[in-house]
């Protein structure tokens, strides 16, 4: 990324803004069907059973823990591949 | 369809990205709901081009939990954000 | 969406314009992958056989009925739901 | 690939957006056709980097076949289209 | 594509490059993914043994020569189709 | 991440488009990791909202793999480029 001067930096960052809500809302969208995918499974009923919901909500929580630590790891090996590669 | 797209925002550019991000995602929810409600109702031997009365009742159902899930992570994601557990570190 | 004025209101009507043609390819690209998913299994043949082919035909016409009645049912959900949003 | 991008229209800006469209849809079939064919006809124990003959024959009708579903699935449409069964209503 | 113009023709072409960048990093993406799902299923061990390695290195490049292949018959199915549609 | 973006560009278009791109390869990258590892880690009975002690070493094991699988494909992937053997041909 080095090779951006910095007003190409400045735009880049503007994209780097705009595309923050958009995985946002991506992830909220896979949140909400991972966890309806996993805990609704019975149409016998036109409204959520206790047992989905709270599925659906140990569901979220947890996927959400799961993004974070992958997301700290990803960081983490990101972080040590850029400096391998300088150190080449 | 939550009511985002009217944050403290200046400029109409920014105004008319929120708005097409909602957009993009209502328009993933509901290619989403088409994929899954089809994978929990529709019979996919195709003996039949018609939908049964089994299959079309499992469907609105499935579109009806399917917004019940939505509202429910909804609420419950805005009091996780609330209390600080998520958001921002990640 | 009451939070854009006439002129963004048109703008905004041109980005949804714009997707609709983009929605349609999807819809049709996924009605056959579907179905080619579903109906064609058998590479012993290098053409599709009479079974098929019928079942190809099915496949198709039952996936827009599908998506026609979740589109219904998505659009009824929506419509309660904003209204709901705005008697709080 | 299906001849679109020559409708009733009339700036550049359209003719152009029509194109990518076309040219986004051909690449999203490629894409699709490539992991289903994968799916289809290659095994998975990788055994060997090459594709055997087996799997090779298997992936030439693999792309006839898809083809040959695409311009089917392509007729009915149009002809349920043209008796006014879907489209629009949607 | 020939309702195009010269100008317009040039644009696309424009379009076209900056979209297999794109194509590239996607083929590339979707080879890694793959090609992890399908070797790497033991996390008993915190870097990859031999056999893992060994069925990257033939998963990736079996993928490759199968993408390529299906490349080719796409582009010969698709130009049969262009000549049939304009033979009709 | 793959050290790309430096390729003999002239514009800042350019320069920025290809900036995107990565960026957009990297969150791919990131979305198919946390697909990936939770399908391969995470027991989906959902007893529990926290994820255990046993998932959590799977999580950190499967994130590390999955970078050296992408160093390994990368490295490979560039052998058989210079050896000509694929790339443009395709």
């Amino acid at each position: 990324m080095d090779q951006l001067n910095v007003k190409e930096q400045q735009q880049f960052q503007q994209i780097v803004e705009q595309k923050q809500m958009k995985d946002f809302m991506r992830l909220y969208s896979n949140l909400v069907s991972r966890c309806f995918d996993d805990c609704v499974n019975d149409f016998t009923t036109g409204s959520l059973t206790t047992k989905e919901t709270t599925c659906i909500m140990k569901c979220s929580e947890k996927f959400l823990k799961h993004s974070e630590r992958v997301g700290q790891r990803f960081q983490e090996q990101n972080a040590l591949l850029m400096q391998n590669m300088q150190n080449r | 369809m939550f009511g985002l797209g009217g944050a403290p925002q200046v400029t109409s550019d920014q105004k008319l990205q929120a708005a097409e991000a909602e957009l993009d995602m209502v328009t993933g929810m509901f290619n989403s709901l088409v994929e899954q409600c089809h994978a929990k109702c529709i019979n996919k031997s195709y003996g039949e081009s018609d939908i049964s009365k089994q299959e079309a009742l499992c469907l609105d159902r499935c579109v009806a939990k399917y917004f019940e899930t939505n509202v429910q992570v909804g609420e419950h994601m805005q009091k996780m954000g609330q209390s600080g557990q998520f958001m921002g570190r990640q």
